[in-house]
């Protein structure tokens, strides 16, 4: 018990009667209690005013302005990152398509074209979805403006699905020009969506801009072979391209998290809902490799398809726990 | 194209009266965000939003001086000379004006919300109900009939003055100089492109009494876009290596295993 | 303007961006008037338009104001059109629960009726020592202090020479 | 008002805002500037940009505060003790500016040898006896003195007591210009402040002996020949049982140091709503009529004559106040106002004492007034003791109640706290209530008074909305039928009616009666031609003019309505003299012939302002002289003199008898010639300086439901509560609460408590607290803040507690009462509550029990007040003693 404390209770013994007689006296003689030389202290604050209880929520927060976000997260439901995964399965899916032909293996590239333009096709849906006004998504077409990822991004996929609409009327017997120009607006829409998250204020997508375009590409690739694995397609391209892909994707996925740091801008990759969605589909992407290897085709389908949409789910959910943490915007640049 | 004009904030002069908020609201006709009790000093509104385009802060601090000080800002658009929000808008809602501001467009703006994460100031926002993304516009309309924005208008003190930024700048370095010669902390905030290289300048710049941080502005704001090119390059790469992935398990090894 | 290669301005501007011009512009008059809020007594502007407010703001021309306007003052066009307003007289009945809309007139007459009865009834020629007052402290009145002078006028006016000197004001509080 | 008036002779701020800008120290105290009256405060940062020297004492460090030079914080209720501490530093360093103070005020006049000040009866003043003082020592040597304006029931006794003493002239009263003589107004004033020193405000006050000298220092560098210093204040002097007093100290302070009448100097009054200061010089206030021409009083026994012998001063301007109550007889009642009948002098009703809006309240709660009017107020939010005001409400036959929307006022039978809480049920109320919707200022035309004295039209822009009608449809109307019913009558009392002129020509379908029209009344006339008056100074005493407030008398000068102009600011002087009109005489700055020296030159270059033109042989400068305009500064009246030749030549105060500003007030003020300190009704601490310690003649209404708190050092109630407001919302809220882009700025009610006490306590940042008064209790969250500090005094340490007081139980936003919390309890000379102190308690948690004093009986029994010395005090009727409950703690 600190002095204080000891004063405290002292005076909590001695107050009630002394209360007592002052009521009284305020009831009875005015003259005398008026005039009472009592230089007694004012109420029972002052006695232990020496001893004040730990101070309360402080009014402002030393460093930025009471913890409030400095940006603001992306607004998007979770129609972007299923067009992320969507889009990526597409574009993936075109430029596995170029090499399909180039091994002659026209089945599996009629298989992908359809692959692509669904993905094209449900991707452009989720888009048109999240907007706050759908009825103008033609808008995004009014101008061209090279600042804009997003804007050469709808470029892209127009084309790229322009492209695979083509392929399904008149699907491609060998590597031609039409297909050439697929692969290289799939390899587009495949990555830009990496550029199109890292060209924000948000620390831990800006902080990763040249990381993000390879884990996309590579989650693309990824992706669009586990679907095939799932959907049983057997054909060692597929699986060759599959280890390949998974493998890029674990690796860039490090590079990622080498680019946000150990520091307050990576903190949404290891803690909170991100980073679980993050670690399980590391973890996942992993297990979906050995079962390539392994040759359980389906499996490593199942396990690799549910890390790359988790993926698309991380990185979204890093943006807002990232945006929401001013620490993170007012750290130094890395 | 007519004179680049702006703000000139100044927190030194600032009495946290929130007439600019209430005139941005009037002239503008924004809704309210609400009534609730944030327990923030005096600050209920809380930051920029798509109905509030305006905002003033109050962090009460203790100082050498008076033993607590209580420094109001009234924030508001940037206005960058490198906008953000204007290179990743892509329907071209967002545009540079005339005047050299920044304005969204609001028959053009579909909602996409690229723009709101692309503001290193966090200004822009989406409206939950309207479903375009919203922020000051400089009073574009009142600026069209040779009249100031409201908010510069309104305010009791001259705390935010409004005009071409070229005066302002220079105001606004007298300023900071004879505060500076009283014995005030204060600072100039992105009144130009070699202090705030990041966006190249701002067109709504502040003279602060304290840390940008005290105020919740980013000490060192990039424009995202700046580095987009790195980013293309990336993506151009990673999408190459990923073709090349393609065709290498194309032409390395054959049919069968 | 430089070539717009990047539709970062002109290119990209719609029709109603071309357009847009200040709403004052478009008011069929503007009338001078003074902020009914504080004593500083700052400037309005009224802009009126097909007989409704369109907008309130500083005037500028004020030597006092300036232009400028407090929030409160800024707010002045919602506290004149605002949804708030009264429109009707309600009329709450002794041991009533709930407000019922009178007219007007009725409502005045009403009034008039209560006072002289009242009046009537509470009349003081004299004190009980006998020295004349000629009053009555049967009613009282408490106004505002943002009633324009001549309203002040004609209720001071009219009380007094109805005998009411309970009279009281804002500036009393 | 008096404060001013009694000092300076007319109740108004001595300046105008802008004027402001040219001061070299601005005090603000007992006002939150930067928060109520923000672009007035634009004129203070103008003269911060100049290098001018801003102060602000106030109990909270606020939005004024934090762009102050200098923040001093107050215990709440003891600014005479801080002023008084300034006039004894000004006096003891010899700061006063000698020449002005000579010859601009009574610091020489002798005062009777009867006269004892509080230093010697241990704070009462001579002439104390059953709740109120006789005046008479308070005289000069050998003459008395009417003031200008104030409280003439003090002289009323005089003139009973003696018809025909002499009066002070301003010509041979005794005086000693050497300030030596012991019973000069300066020794007196001198001997008066003596304990006044830095460690007497230190213990008093709580503010630290450096800080306050730092501002005595400041105030005394700005003044004298070459710089001016200014004051302003609000209600946060007003509202105390010594306020008037407040504004004294803050007079003497100014007239010492030379700052009035003068650029950049002065004191300045900032009104809270946009024509306060209109409604007391045209005032719906008992105790007078237009002008600060006072009430008949039954001393007067309706005898017009009787009346101007009281009232009327021999000498100077007051002299010629028959004319002006004459005009305003004839501007009411027409042909019927003849000399033959007094010209209805006695058809007035007459005062028999108070009958201010708290007797009112206390009598309506005592069943014993029937029907009320309120218009355009809130006083079950905006004033004390509003359970008691609403008990009052329940007690009416009929309430009308004239607002834009019902307000708790309007709506006290059904959302009042008492009904929500059960004890009190909705049918039992038998009032009947009218709400009718009123116009806004845009939806008629009309003046506004602003807080410098200025009169400005506003236009009608639209119609009102449905039913919605201006204040003075409602009075006309209401007239017109009263006096339709009456026609036929015979009976005496309705004599006024009958002759009273209500004949105002009216516009447009609802029958707007003309507001200019009126401005016209009460501008004046030539009753033979109906030809408006250019000014008071044509009114005669003969009934051949008219003038319904003679103050106002020149703003429809040349046919013009003046309040009207709008030259605009830039194409004239920064006095702006072509926009609006000031009263009187649409002057600027008041006694600004004091901004010349007595020869009538500028006291400096840097404050030249008015002064006296030798060659044209007139007062000329950038304003309206306040003086008679050819009287060269030489002028000496004859000894024989009477009226305005009395006036000298270098006497700037023309209003007051003796033509000079009073340190020392002889007369006109009820509660004593010189402000000392006393606690407020409900303090912490005793009195540091006398026994007594309260002001003795302070009003009280003791009755169970408006019990006081008595005892200090208390723990019951050990902190000091005292009320703000915030800029986002105004007074009652009726303008405010309504409105969701106010409300959302600051939505709810707060009590702000300092870190340490918050800390004691257990308060945490946004938590709930319950605060307590012996009235009543409410609940709010806990703003919890450096702006609040605890202040060592007396030995001891006072935790000041402050809340808004803007909420009620309607509208967009809702909160408890604040002013549920403060008692009855008010200033003897203006009779306004003192709702700016109290002492409570404050507990963590939710735990009102809605208790209301004044609801049923002895729910919380008075604690009796023992603040005054043995035979102080109103002898009113004592309630039952009962020994007050120890509450539980919580």
């Amino acid at each position: 018990m600190t002095d204080a404390e000891i004063a405290r209770a002292h005076e909590r013994e001695l107050d009630p009667e002394r209360n007592d007689a002052r009521a009284e006296a305020a009831l009875q003689d005015a003259h005398h209690t008026a005039a009472a030389p009592d230089a007694a202290p004012i109420g029972d604050a002052a006695a232990h005013h020496e001893h004040v209880a730990p101070v309360p929520a402080v009014a402002a927060s030393t460093t930025g302005y009471y913890d409030l976000p400095v940006v603001k997260a992306a607004p998007w439901k979770w129609f972007v990152p299923a067009y992320f995964y969507a889009g990526g399965v597409a574009g993936a899916s075109s430029l596995l398509r170029g090499a399909a032909l180039l091994a002659r293996d026209r089945r599996l590239a009629k298989q992908l074209g359809r692959l692509a333009f669904a993905g094209e096709a449900i991707g452009a849906a989720l888009l048109v979805a999240d907007l706050g006004k759908p009825q103008r998504f033609h808008h995004m077409m009014r101008v061209v403006r090279p600042t804009s990822p997003m804007n050469v991004g709808t470029w892209i996929l127009g084309a790229s699905g322009l492209l695979g609409a083509l392929e399904l009327v008149r699907p491609s017997k060998r590597l031609d020009a039409a297909t050439i120009a697929a692969m290289i607006t799939g390899g587009g829409l495949a990555t830009y969506t990496g550029v199109l998250i890292g060209n924000t204020a948000v620390p831990a997508w800006s902080h990763a801009r040249t990381a993000m375009p390879a884990l996309f590409a590579a989650s693309a690739g990824a992706s669009a072979a586990s679907l095939l694995e799932l959907a049983g397609v057997r054909s060692p391209l597929v699986r060759r391209f599959a280890l390949a892909a998974k493998t890029a994707e674990l690796v860039a996925a490090r590079a990622v998290e080498a680019s946000l740091g150990a520091g307050v801008v990576g903190e949404p990759l290891r803690e909170g809902r991100s980073g679980k969605l993050w670690r399980g589909a590391r973890w996942l992407q992993g297990a979906s490799v050995i079962a390539t290897v392994l040759r359980a085709s389906r499996v490593a389908g199942a396990l690799g398809t549910l890390a790359g949409v988790m993926t698309r789910f991380a990185i979204h959910e890093a943006g807002r726990a990232s945006a929401a943490d001013p620490r993170a915007t007012l750290a130094p640049r890395t | 194209m007519s004179e680049t004009v702006g703000f000139l904030t100044d927190t030194t002069l600032c009495i946290g009266c929130k007439a600019c908020e209430v005139a941005c609201k009037q002239w503008n006709q924004l809704p309210d965000d609400g009534f609730a009790l944030t327990g923030r000093s005096y600050d209920n509104t809380t930051a920029l939003g798509a109905s509030t385009w305006r905002h003033v802060l109050f962090a009460e601090q203790t100082s050498t001086t008076h033993g607590i000080a209580w420094k109001m800002m009234s924030d508001v658009c940037k206005h960058c000379e490198r906008a953000g929000c204007l290179e990743a808008c892509p329907t071209g809602a967002i545009i540079r004006t005339e005047h050299g501001s920044i304005y969204i467009q609001p028959d053009v703006c579909n909602g996409c919300g690229y723009c709101v994460p692309a503001c290193p100031f966090g200004v822009v926002a989406r409206s939950e109900d309207d479903g375009r993304a919203w922020k000051c516009t400089l009073c574009y309309d009142r600026l069209q009939g040779q009249l100031e924005p409201a908010c510069a208008k309104a305010c009791p003190t001259d705390s935010i003055e409004f005009g071409p930024i070229e005066r302002l700048r220079e105001k606004a370095t007298a300023r900071v100089k004879a505060l500076r010669e009283q014995g005030v902390d204060a600072r100039l905030y992105g009144e130009s492109a070699e202090a705030q290289p990041g966006t190249e300048g701002l067109h709504a710049f502040f003279v602060l009494n304290d840390r940008p941080e005290a105020f919740n502005l980013p000490p060192d704001p990039q424009v995202p876009t700046k580095g987009v090119g790195r980013s293309w390059l990336a993506a151009g790469l990673a999408a190459a290596g990923l073709a090349a992935l393609a065709i290498g398990a194309a032409l390395f090894g054959g049919t069968h295993d | 303007m430089r070539r717009d290669v990047t539709a970062l301005g002109d290119t990209a501007r719609s029709a109603r961006s071309d357009e847009l011009r200040p709403r004052t512009e478009a008011a069929d008059r503007v009338v001078k008037s003074v902020c009914p809020y504080c004593a500083v007594g700052c400037g309005q502007l009224v802009y009126v338009k097909d007989e409704k407010i369109t907008d309130i703001e500083g005037d500028p021309d004020s030597p006092i104001s300036e232009g400028c306007l407090c929030p409160k003052g800024a707010a002045t066009r919602q506290l004149v059109t605002g949804e708030h307003r009264g429109k009707q007289v309600l009329y709450r009945r002794p041991g009533g629960t709930a407000w019922e809309p009178i007219a007007l007139e009725t409502a005045m007459d009403m009034v008039a009726d209560r006072v002289a009865a009242t009046r009537a009834e509470t009349w003081q020629d004299e004190l009980p020592d006998g020295r004349s007052v000629r009053r009555t402290l049967g009613i009282a009145h408490l106004g505002g202090a943002t009633l324009d002078n001549e309203e002040n006028y004609l209720l001071k006016k009219l009380y007094t020479a109805l005998g009411i000197i309970q009279v009281e004001n804002q500036a009393r509080i | 008002m008096p404060g001013l008036g009694i000092s300076f002779g007319r109740g108004g701020a001595t300046s105008f805002q802008q004027d402001l800008q040219n001061a070299d120290c601005i005090l603000i105290e007992g006002s939150n500037m930067a928060e109520c009256h923000p672009v007035g405060f634009r004129w203070v940062m103008k003269a911060k940009a100049r290098g001018a020297t801003i102060i602000h004492v106030d109990p909270r460090f606020t939005r004024t505060s934090a762009v102050a030079d200098i923040h001093v914080p107050i215990r709440t209720g003891t600014d005479i003790a801080f002023l008084g501490g300034l006039v004894h530093y000004v006096i003891e360093h010899e700061r006063y500016f000698r020449d002005y103070v000579v010859a601009y005020t009574n610091a020489a006049n002798l005062v009777k040898p009867e006269f004892q000040d509080t230093e010697e009866l241990d704070g009462l003043f001579s002439g104390y006896g059953e709740g109120k003082y006789k005046i008479d020592s308070w005289q000069y040597e050998g003459v008395d003195v009417v003031p200008g304006s104030g409280h003439k029931e003090s002289v009323a006794e005089i003139e009973a007591r003696d018809p025909d003493a002499k009066l002070a002239r301003g010509i041979d009263e005794p005086r000693d210009e050497s300030l030596q003589h012991p019973r000069c107004v300066f020794q007196i004033l001198k001997r008066h402040f003596a304990r006044y020193t830095p460690e007497l405000v230190e213990q008093t006050c709580g503010i630290p002996r450096e800080k306050f000298l730092a501002v005595a220092e400041a105030l005394c560098a700005a003044s004298g020949r070459d710089k001016t210093a200014a004051i302003c204040y609000a209600v946060g002097w007003t509202q105390h049982s010594v306020g008037v007093q407040y504004i004294r100290t803050a007079a003497i302070l100014q007239l010492l140091l030379g700052n009035i009448g003068r650029p950049g100097g002065g004191i300045m009054a900032l009104r809270g709503h946009a024509s306060i200061q209109g409604s007391t010089d045209i005032p719906t206030l008992f105790d007078l009529l237009p002008g600060y021409l006072p009430m008949p009083m039954v001393a007067h026994a309706g005898k017009l004559e009787d009346y101007i012998r009281t009232h009327r001063s021999d000498s100077a301007w007051w002299s010629e106040m028959p004319k002006y109550i004459v005009s305003l007889l004839k501007a009411w009642f027409g042909e019927h106002a003849t000399k033959a009948n007094d010209y209805l002098f006695d058809a007035l009703p007459m005062l028999s004492g108070d009958h201010s809006h708290m007797a009112t309240i206390s009598l309506m709660a005592d069943n014993k007034v029937r029907g009320y009017f309120v218009i355009g107020e809130n006083p079950v939010v905006g004033t004390v003791g509003g359970p008691l005001q609403r008990k009052g409400l329940r007690k009416l036959d009929w309430l009308v109640v004239r607002d834009f929307a019902p307000t708790e006022t309007a709506e006290f039978w059904r959302s009042a706290p008492e009904i929500a809480s059960g004890e009190v049920n909705v049918e039992d109320i038998q009032t009947e209530v009218f709400f009718f919707p009123a116009a806004a200022h845009t939806e008629k035309a009309g003046s506004f008074t602003n807080t410098q004295r200025l009169l400005q039209w506003h236009h009608k822009a639209v119609a009102p909305p449905g039913d919605a009608r201006s204040e003075l449809w409602f009075a006309y109307h209401l007239g017109q039928r009263l006096k339709a019913r009456i026609a036929e009558s015979k009976l005496a009392r309705d004599r006024a009616i009958h002759a009273l002129t209500w004949d105002y020509p009216t516009e447009g379908p609802e029958e707007e009666p003309s507001a200019e029209a009126v401005l016209r009344e009460i501008n004046g006339y030539t009753v033979a031609d109906g030809k408006l008056v250019d000014g008071f100074k044509q009114l005669n005493d003969d009934g051949s003019t008219a003038s319904g407030c003679w103050i106002y008398s020149g703003v429809y000068a040349d046919d013009t309505n003046h309040a009207a102009g709008r030259k605009p600011a830039r194409e004239q002087s920064y006095v702006a003299p072509e926009w609006g009109w000031a009263w009187p005489s649409n002057r600027r700055i008041l006694y600004n012939r004091a901004s010349a020296d007595p020869e009538g030159k500028p006291w400096s270059a840097a404050k030249k302002y008015v002064w006296w033109d030798e060659a044209k042989s007139k007062w000329t400068g950038e304003d309206v002289p306040d003086f008679i305009a050819d009287r060269p500064p030489s002028y000496r009246p004859a000894p024989g003199a009477s009226g305005i030749d009395t006036i000298r030549g270098d006497a700037p105060f023309i209003m007051q008898s003796d033509a000079r500003a009073w340190l020392f007030a002889p007369s006109g003020i009820v509660d004593g010639p010189l402000p000392t300190h006393y606690e407020p009704q409900e303090s912490v601490i005793a009195n540091p300086l006398y026994e007594q310690q309260c002001n003795p003649i302070r009003l009280q209404w003791r009755r169970r439901d408006n019990p006081y708190h008595g005892a200090y050092r208390d723990k019951r109630y050990p902190y000091v509560l005292t009320t703000f407001r915030l800029t986002e919302h105004h007074t009652a809220g009726g303008m405010s609460r309504w409105l969701p882009w106010l409300s959302e700025l600051q939505p709810e009610l707060f009590v702000e408590v300092s870190i340490e006490l918050a800390g004691e306590l257990g308060i945490e940042q946004g938590g709930w607290a319950t605060l307590r008064t012996a009235r009543a209790e409410l609940e709010c969250r806990a703003l919890v803040t450096r702006r609040l500090s605890p202040l060592h005094v007396g030995g001891g340490v006072v935790h000041q507690i402050a809340v808004p007081y803007h909420w009620g139980s309607i509208g967009l936003v809702h909160g408890p009462v604040v002013n549920d919390l403060f008692p009855l309890v008010g200033d003897p000379s203006v009779h306004i509550p003192e709702s700016k102190v109290a002492t409570c308690d404050l507990v963590r948690g939710r735990h009102a029990r809605s208790k209301l004093a004044a609801i049923g009986d002895g729910q919380m029994s008075p604690l009796l007040p023992r603040h005054d010395k043995p035979g102080v005090g109103q002898p009113t009727a004592e309630p039952a003693q009962v020994k007050p409950k120890q509450k539980e703690k919580t």
